[in-house]
């Protein structure tokens, strides 16, 4: 009743023994052992229990279809849950604990509702929980909660990294079997550039499981020479270890390599996954076939498992599942199982064989059990026997593992992720890819081949061909040789009648054969209906070994052909795939770039706070000594720059230069407002709409010339802008002569604002700077004493005196410090955005904060900009329409509190007094606020229901959310200098 | 084509280096067009399931507007062309 | 009283400190040169094109259909810019772009490696040849990709996103020990 | 059979052998009242509704593959009400609150579990548009709560406060909202209909729709020609498909968006999260699977499929959000076809056609809306009269200039 290492044998190196734990038990396995064969030859073969009704469950495989043998590895911020045992490379320190089950694997108090399960049934949880309804949240949804799920996840931050990288190929092979093998060596020779990969550690697939010799030599042996030819090639690269995940448009794969999923200790230089985007001309899937479970009384019970697994598990790892092993089969790979294990040492208790009639040839020895089959298990966490059935006769026969083989199913998730659906073949029993196309194309035993002379000539053949297409001349190599063959036929068998206890078609899910028969029953027969009613194929395992069966099952019982059953959908991920691969290195600080200003140093060694302002760091204020508050440093830049003079970083504006001789047209069509006329050496506030009549952005049209122009768009929207100007000239005028160009990173731009502003700046500027040389609106360049050449506007975005300076970025600290020196003598401060905002709040200027992309000109106030001659512009036609000329639309406002203590913030709606709050009562919203140092209280720009006809009422300004209300006045927008006196200066 | 996209100018380019406008096939409308023409250029399309004309910006290529020829089901891509000339040859 | 302004280099925290020494793999930052956008004038793509490969002494780099960045490591910007008027007297409009773009070469056996993992074009020789060139997506930004040899590149970034693009580069090249400093 | 704990016990004891369907494989009839087009959430709650609340009763939903197969089986089963714009903040909440008593009314669990929806902001600009939004629930009584970082910390540990880009500084929180599991709602209201005499015809496709002097009068099907008094349009996807055969072009395009779920866990998120510094939003399933989707892929398709470079970008806003997300395995990947509208707002209205009516336009927004779209769509068809928290939500408002643009991004679905 064990399972055991054999004395020999095996591609294990029993010259290195790694020692690794499973909960918290020290054990001892080799290099090249998976974690589950490392497992089994320490006899732990129960390893799990099953998701709804905890049931005890063992290893079923040895490869990525397990549905059973999962475990956490490792620990803390480094846990893996959910992680199957059969394909976990064994390293040394590995620790694996096992999952769902409390408070132990032996015992699991969750088993307790196995008793219960025809309660259970699919779906039942549908039917009941409705009544009391608190009840269902409270106590019946946590505790479906709590016996569900699987691994437990931590939830901490993974200390390891993860990156992606880019392949281009002109044939990717997935899968490094026999098949793959043979058309990677024979593109590769034919000059292809050629993409192996494949999801095992070690290349070879079923040629490192197989006893039969290739070109007289252990099938390994064969692998391991094609490998090495490979490898030296320099148009191959191999991926072992990867698993090719989807196909994607434009035949492109996604694929990722555990580059250090198996080592204790990884290399900090290198990432522990890596996602491959690979873009191939040709694929080819070698991707195998699987092994079908037979469903039948017990077969759930540990120690029941896939025959071909217990062969790979000998052959290959040289361990033994148990010392007396029955086979349930209706094809000939039980007798192939059965001859390798008995070759092995290892007794067959029976072959029972579905079929009435067979040619395969059992071990000497071995008793044949004809037209029969198992119908129970007996054992409690370990199989100690099975039920045999034939003519209507039981027999008990003891064994200690049971090889179930129930015929093959072609591997051919991929082919089927894009659109199509797989294709019964009644021939093969099975479902086999659809034609696809040219680009991807199916070989070996993901074909339907199964022999592996079959493999390599069809492997060799399709990659031939391939070559040819792509114009090269393939070699006419002579296949390897191989000798006999078994014929490898099944007769399908769904399921197997007279079952004495559940007979499971979905392990993990638990979804036995009656789940299907009762979903039929309520009307669930459509294969997508019978898979979300009983869950089956929604485990983790995605139905890799049950999705079969399930259809073949529903044919069954609905007494049509699997063909008119179908499949559900395939979808990416053929396996489980990490966010952390998926997400590579655009995690953290790093998941969008960071764009610094070239003022970003200067603004940190006046000590800046800075905030992030879309892809931007922006600075926010520059606290001092003594200042506790951020509302302390602003309120002091605020007032600074409206008694003396300041300087602020506005070099993140989007700046677009435009030439040509259509390029004022062209503005004139791309703003609302008249641009045509403007002189040159003149700047103007220009606004931008949609199509549909809505602002879209603001800034400044600068005339620099004739056919020269400078435009400035908003820090938010400058991508944006420059897409749509690109648009514009482009697809809508193409025949406008004017071309453009950013130079948002080229300038370092300054703004100098303040009553002070001129005299600051003169003392660096060569040129005259007096209001009558460069007046309010004026756009140039300048010379800055010492040579520099730089731009200068006079633009305000403060109500302020103001002057933007513009200098080649690098030069843009040391003007900034040169500023700052010069400055002092005027009492200068740096100030930063949120000071920005609160001048430009009392001045009742509108930002994005205002221009939500549902406001008109008019909203704004700045209806009499928009020019009523221009015969087209942007968003000219549906300006006119009903719903944006509305009386009752709402308007740009500004609004004091009338208890001047009182604060006002953003987001607050505003209720006429005594009104009960509604939507329909709703007269608006608080879109910006903050408090004036100025005036010394609050103020803020609110839109409010024809707000303009509406100045000196009283106005509720309604915060429920912050459970805030205060009274205000509604006024004109601007607070400060209504005369633009300052600004004009 | 929601993988790749091959720019005229620029070669075979990931989806990721696009940004996609919408229906190409629409045609400004002449200022003087009726509402319901301008109407429908804004707001109304043909949706096709099957060939479509889409404009997808190549920003982080050459940032031309690619009129790309395309089917909406199968996703194959049938050609794709600069947007201008696209323009040109249309009447724009 | 003013006299000369020092230009910095977006790079300049980067690579503060005592220079390593160059690696196999190697990231060199172009420290000083002018960078200037050539913007064909209508009707003017092909001979604007003619006129610039016709010049040798600087390395032009396509932007899109009649746009072209030129660089140059001998020249200063102002003289640049003066030079491609002359050259292309009237037939395109020429913006400076010094201070606008970094120069990022990088060379050694396992560049093609390294740049696999943020660029998505083929960086075989048969698909992209030397002296080819074009904007492209290295991970989320957008830059001019140019090859100048089997196993050098040069990649032209906006200034803004300098660092962001330098720290993305170490980490594609910490694999094969990349090694950065600005050029000699 | 009327479904309780009772009826499981007494079924299991005679071997569960006695359930019977849970709605009839109906064969057309040759005329119908009203003809739903779409066998989903939405078609399958409006015949629900049309027959039990507005004595409706002669109605087919025609569904051209099988029950359900459209978006209300492959969403991220998001339940919640906490919209800014009074033309839809009245409808969702009409929904929410059908939401809440859906499991009574339709005596089938559709596990409508309020754990909370909570959307993250980032920066000021973020938080005073949730403020206002969270204002404007209030003003439609709907609760919604501000919470501020500190608290946030300590409801949800382990989102990445220290280093994601975007910081999160809080969120907006309705409690009310939360998950309902999806394929439920779907067979939930066929069984309710199925009740109330409904006819649902699966794997039945209209293939023209017959007009007769302008009026409909039925349709073309793979089953031959139904006739109708009223045909209804729900078929969220494929809309414009369906009403070209009555040459009706809509201000939509069929976009496709993505979705994920990840190998079953223990319950370790409680809360539907969004993430506001991309468009990111999780949460756990009953199974133990977490669910998430993002923005969609961009591009114009009817292929319920999406790409891996939108895939690795929900994944890249997802571990920057939820740091420890990083090592938890993605199971699989599903798309659906999104009617995205010309203002990210849905259509339920009248058409320039006698008796035909549309019921579209869902954008991300559609599965939430099952209940009140149901609902307000039989108000339509039955009383040829506008529910009054769909007044906002009708075809013509573009022309008129009223788009309900949630967003802000204007007539570009693309960005809604």
């Amino acid at each position: 009743m064990t399972a055991y290492r054999l004395t020999t044998g095996g591609l294990v190196d029993r010259s290195r023994a790694l020692s690794f734990s499973f909960d918290g038990r020290p054990l001892r396995g080799f290099a090249g052992d998976t974690l589950a064969s490392a497992l089994m030859a320490n006899d732990q073969l129960l390893v799990g229990r099953s998701f709804k009704y905890h049931r005890p469950r063992g290893i079923v495989s040895a490869g990525p279809s397990e549905p059973n043998a999962l475990v956490t590895i490792g620990s803390d911020g480094r846990s893996d849950p959910n992680t199957k045992a059969t394909v976990t490379e064994l390293y040394a320190g590995l620790t694996a604990r096992s999952q769902n089950r409390w408070p132990s694997l032996g015992f699991d108090i969750g088993a307790m509702t196995d008793p219960f399960s025809p309660f259970l049934g699919a779906g039942f949880y549908y039917k009941t929980f409705m009544w009391p309804a608190r009840l269902w949240e409270k106590l019946y949804e946590p505790l479906i909660r709590r016996a569900g799920g699987l691994g437990r996840v931590v939830l901490e931050r993974d200390p390891e990294s993860y990156e992606k990288s880019w392949a281009h190929c002109d044939l990717l092979v997935v899968g490094g079997g026999p098949t793959g093998l043979m058309a990677a060596l024979t593109a590769a020779r034919a000059g292809l550039r050629v993409i192996l990969a494949d999801e095992d550690f070690r290349l070879g697939g079923s040629l490192l499981s197989e006893t039969q010799a290739v070109d007289g030599a252990p099938a390994y042996v064969f692998a391991d020479r094609v490998v090495a030819e490979l490898q030296a090639l320099p148009n191959v690269t191999l991926l072992p270890r990867t698993t090719v995940f989807g196909w994607y448009d434009d035949n492109v794969f996604g694929a990722v390599e555990r580059v250090q999923k198996h080592v204790a200790e990884p290399l900090a230089k290198l990432p522990t996954e890596r996602v491959w985007r690979i873009v191939a001309r040709r694929a080819l899937l070698a991707t195998g076939a699987e092994e079908r479970p037979l469903v039948f009384g017990g077969n759930d019970r540990p120690g029941v498992m896939m025959a071909g697994a217990l062969r790979t598990y000998a052959n290959r790892y040289g361990v033994a599942a148990g010392r007396s092993v029955a086979i349930f089969t209706n094809g000939s790979a039980g007798y192939q199982a059965a001859r390798d294990l008995h070759a092995k040492g290892i007794a067959i208790a029976a072959i029972v064989d579905s079929r009435a009639a067979a040619e395969d040839a059992a071990p000497e020895g071995t008793r044949v059990i004809r037209s029969a089959s198992v119908v129970d298990t007996k054992g409690h966490r370990r199989v100690s026997g099975i039920v045999v059935e034939r003519s209507g006769f039981e027999e008990l026969v003891a064994c200690d593992a049971v090889g179930m083989s129930g015929g093959w199913s072609p591997v051919v998730h991929l082919a089927c992720q894009r659109g199509a659906k797989p294709v019964w073949s009644d021939q093969l029993s099975a479902f086999v890819a659809p034609d696809v196309g040219g680009g991807l194309r199916v070989a070996g035993s993901a074909n339907g081949v199964y022999t592996l002379s079959g493999c390599l000539s069809d492997g060799a053949a399709k990659a031939s061909a391939i070559a040819s297409e792509l114009g090269l001349k393939p070699a006419q190599d002579v296949l390897p040789q191989t000798g006999e063959e078994a014929d490898p036929s099944f007769t399908a068998l769904w399921y197997v009648p007279g079952a004495k206890s559940k007979a499971f078609v979905d392990f993990q899910n638990d979804v036995h054969a009656k789940d299907l028969g009762l979903a039929l029953r309520e009307g669930f027969g459509h294969v997508e209906h019978a898979k979300r009613y009983t869950t089956s194929g929604m485990a983790t395992d995605q139905g890799k070994l049950s999705n079969i069966n399930a259809v073949g099952i529903l044919a069954g019982m609905r007494g049509v052909s699997p063909a008119d059953v179908g499949t559900t959908t395939f979808r990416p991920f053929y396996t489980p795939v990490s966010f952390g691969a998926l997400a590579g290195t655009a995690r953290d600080k790093h998941a969008a770039p960071i764009r610094k200003s070239p003022l970003h140093e200067w603004a940190r060694k006046n000590g800046a706070a800075f905030v992030e302002a879309g892809l931007w760091y922006r600075s926010a204020w520059f606290p001092r000594a003594g200042e506790k508050a951020w509302r302390e440093s602003v309120d002091r830049e605020v007032l600074n720059v409206r008694a003396n003079v300041g300087i602020c970083d506005v070099s993140t504006l989007g700046k677009i230069e435009l030439f040509g001789p259509d390029a004022a047209e062209f503005l004139n069509r791309l703003y609302c407002n008249a641009l045509l006329k403007l002189p040159v050496g003149k700047a103007r506030y220009g606004l931008m709409l949609r199509e549909d009549g809505f602002v879209y952005d603001d800034g400044t049209v600068s005339r620099l010339a004739e056919e020269h122009f400078l435009v400035t768009t908003t820090t938010a929207m400058a991508g944006g802008v420059m897409s749509h100007m690109e648009y514009c000239s482009q697809v809508l005028w193409p025949d406008l002569k004017v071309r453009f160009c950013s130079v948002s990173d080229q300038w370092a731009q300054i703004a100098i604002a303040g009553p002070k502003a001129r005299s600051v700046l003169q003392q660096l500027v060569e040129d005259d700077i007096s209001d009558e040389a460069f007046p309010f609106l004026a756009a140039g360049a300048v010379t800055l004493k010492g040579g520099l050449k730089a731009r200068l506007f006079r633009i305000s975005f403060s109500g302020e005196l103001a002057l933007e300076l513009a200098v080649p970025a690098g030069f843009g600290m040391a003007v900034a410090d040169q500023l700052m020196d010069v400055g002092r003598a005027f009492d200068i401060c740096a100030y930063g955005v949120e000071a920005l905002n609160v001048l430009r709040l009392e001045k009742g200027l509108p930002t994005h904060a205002e221009f939500d992309g549902r406001v008109t000109p008019d909203d704004a106030g700045l209806g009499r900009m928009v020019s009523p001659h221009k015969t087209d512009f942007i968003g000219k036609h549906l300006s006119s329409r009903y719903g944006l000329t509305a009386a009752d639309r709402m308007q740009l406002v500004g609004l004091k509190p009338v208890d001047r203590e009182k604060d006002i913030r953003a987001g607050a709606h505003l209720l006429r007094e005594g009104m009960k709050p509604s939507t329909l009562n709703d007269q608006g919203w608080v879109s910006s606020a903050c408090f004036s140092p100025v005036l010394g209280h609050h103020i803020a720009l609110a839109f409010l229901k024809s707000g303009r006809e509406r100045y000196g009422e009283r106005i509720v300004v309604w915060d429920k959310l912050r459970e805030q209300e205060a009274v205000a006045e509604v006024c004109d927008p601007v607070f400060v200098d209504p005369e633009n006196a300052r600004m004009k200066a | 084509m929601a993988s790749l996209i091959t720019c005229p100018h620029c070669g075979v380019r990931p989806k990721e280096e696009f940004a996609i406008r919408g229906d190409a096939s629409l045609v400004r409308p002449a200022p003087t067009a009726s509402d319901e023409a301008w109407h429908d250029y804004v707001y109304v399309r043909t949706n096709p399931r099957g060939r479509t004309l889409e404009h997808w910006q190549h920003v982080a290529g050459c940032r031309r507007f690619l009129v790309v020829e395309r089917d909406t089901f199968t996703h194959d891509v049938h050609s794709v062309t600069d947007g201008a000339a696209f323009a040109r040859e249309n009447g724009r | 009283m003013i006299r000369d302004y020092y230009n910095r280099n977006a790079l300049d925290e980067k690579l503060r400190g005592a220079p390593r020494p160059p690696g196999v793999n190697h990231l060199a930052i172009g420290h000083r040169q002018a960078v200037a956008m050539v913007l064909a004038v209508a009707g003017e793509e092909d001979s604007v094109e003619s006129l610039l490969s016709s010049a040798t002494d600087f390395a032009v780099r396509f932007s899109a259909p009649g746009e072209w960045l030129v660089v140059s490591e001998n020249d200063t910007p102002e003289g640049l810019q003066r030079r491609l008027n002359a050259l292309c007297s009237g037939r395109a409009h020429i913006v400076d772009q010094s201070e606008a773009r970094v120069l990022f070469r990088l060379s050694g056996p396992a560049t093609r490696r390294i740049l696999a993992k943020g660029i998505g074009l083929d960086l075989h020789p048969t698909a992209l040849a030397t002296g080819a060139s074009a904007n492209a997506l290295c991970g989320h930004i957008s830059v001019n990709l140019a090859r100048t040899g089997e196993d050098t590149f040069e990649l032209i970034a906006p200034r803004s996103l300098a660092q962001s693009l330098f720290d993305d580069l170490m980490t594609m090249g910490r694999e094969y020990d990349l090694t950065a400093a600005f050029a000699a | 059979m009327r479904y309780s704990a009772f009826s499981i016990v007494k079924n299991a004891l005679s071997g569960n052998l006695k359930w019977k369907p849970q709605w009839r494989q109906a064969e057309p009839k040759s005329h119908y009242d009203v003809i739903i087009v779409g066998g989903g959430g939405h078609g399958l709650a409006t015949a629900y509704y049309l027959a039990k609340e507005f004595g409706v009763k002669n109605v087919a939903v025609l569904e051209k593959g099988y029950l359900g197969s459209g978006n209300v089986g492959r969403n991220t089963t998001i339940v919640r009400s906490n919209y800014m714009l009074p033309g839809n903040e009245p409808f969702y909440e009409f929904s929410m609150k059908l939401w809440e008593g859906l499991e009574r009314e339709l005596n089938y669990n559709v596990m409508l579990s309020q754990r909370g929806v909570i959307m993250l902001y980032h920066n000021d600009g973020q938080r005073d548009a949730y403020i206002r939004r969270g204002n404007a629930m209030w003003m439609e009584g709907v609760a919604a709560e501000l919470i501020e970082r500190d608290q946030l910390k300590k409801m949800i540990p382990f989102l990445n406060y220290d280093h994601a880009r975007y910081p999160i500084l809080g969120g907006l929180l309705q409690r009310r909202a939360g998950t309902a599991r999806h394929d439920a709602v779907a067979w939930g209201y066929a069984r309710g209909a199925d009740r109330h005499g409904v006819d649902i015809i699966e794997h039945c496709e209209v293939t023209a729709i017959r007009r007769e002097n302008g009026v409909v009068s039925g349709v073309e099907t793979t089953k031959g020609f139904i006739g109708c008094g009223k045909l209804a349009l729900a078929a969220a996807g494929n809309s414009s498909r369906v009403s070209e055969m009555a040459d009706l072009k809509l201000p939509i395009e069929s976009h496709v968006l993505q979705a994920f779920v990840t190998e079953g866990l223990k319950p370790c998120i409680d809360h539907v999260i969004v993430y506001g510094g991309g468009h990111f939003y999780i949460s756990q399933s009953d199974k133990g699977g977490l669910v998430f989707g993002a923005e969609i892929d961009g591009y114009t398709s009817y292929a319920q499929r999406g790409n891996l470079a939108t895939a690795e970008h929900v994944m890249e806003e997802g571990v920057t959000m939820i740091p420890g997300l990083s090592r938890v395995r993605v199971l699989r990947s599903w798309a659906g076809v999104m009617d995205m509208s010309m203002d990210g707002s849905p259509i339920i209205d009248r058409t320039p056609i006698d008796n035909l009516y549309l019921n579209c336009g869902w954008c991300y927004g559609g599965f939430k809306a099952t209940p009140a779209s149901g609902y307000c769509f039989a108000h339509l068809i039955a009383k040829n009269d506008t529910h009054p928290v769909a007044r906002f939500l009708r075809l013509d408002r573009f022309a008129r200039g009223y788009a309900v643009d949630e967003a802000g991004a204007g007539p570009q679905p693309n960005l809604h």
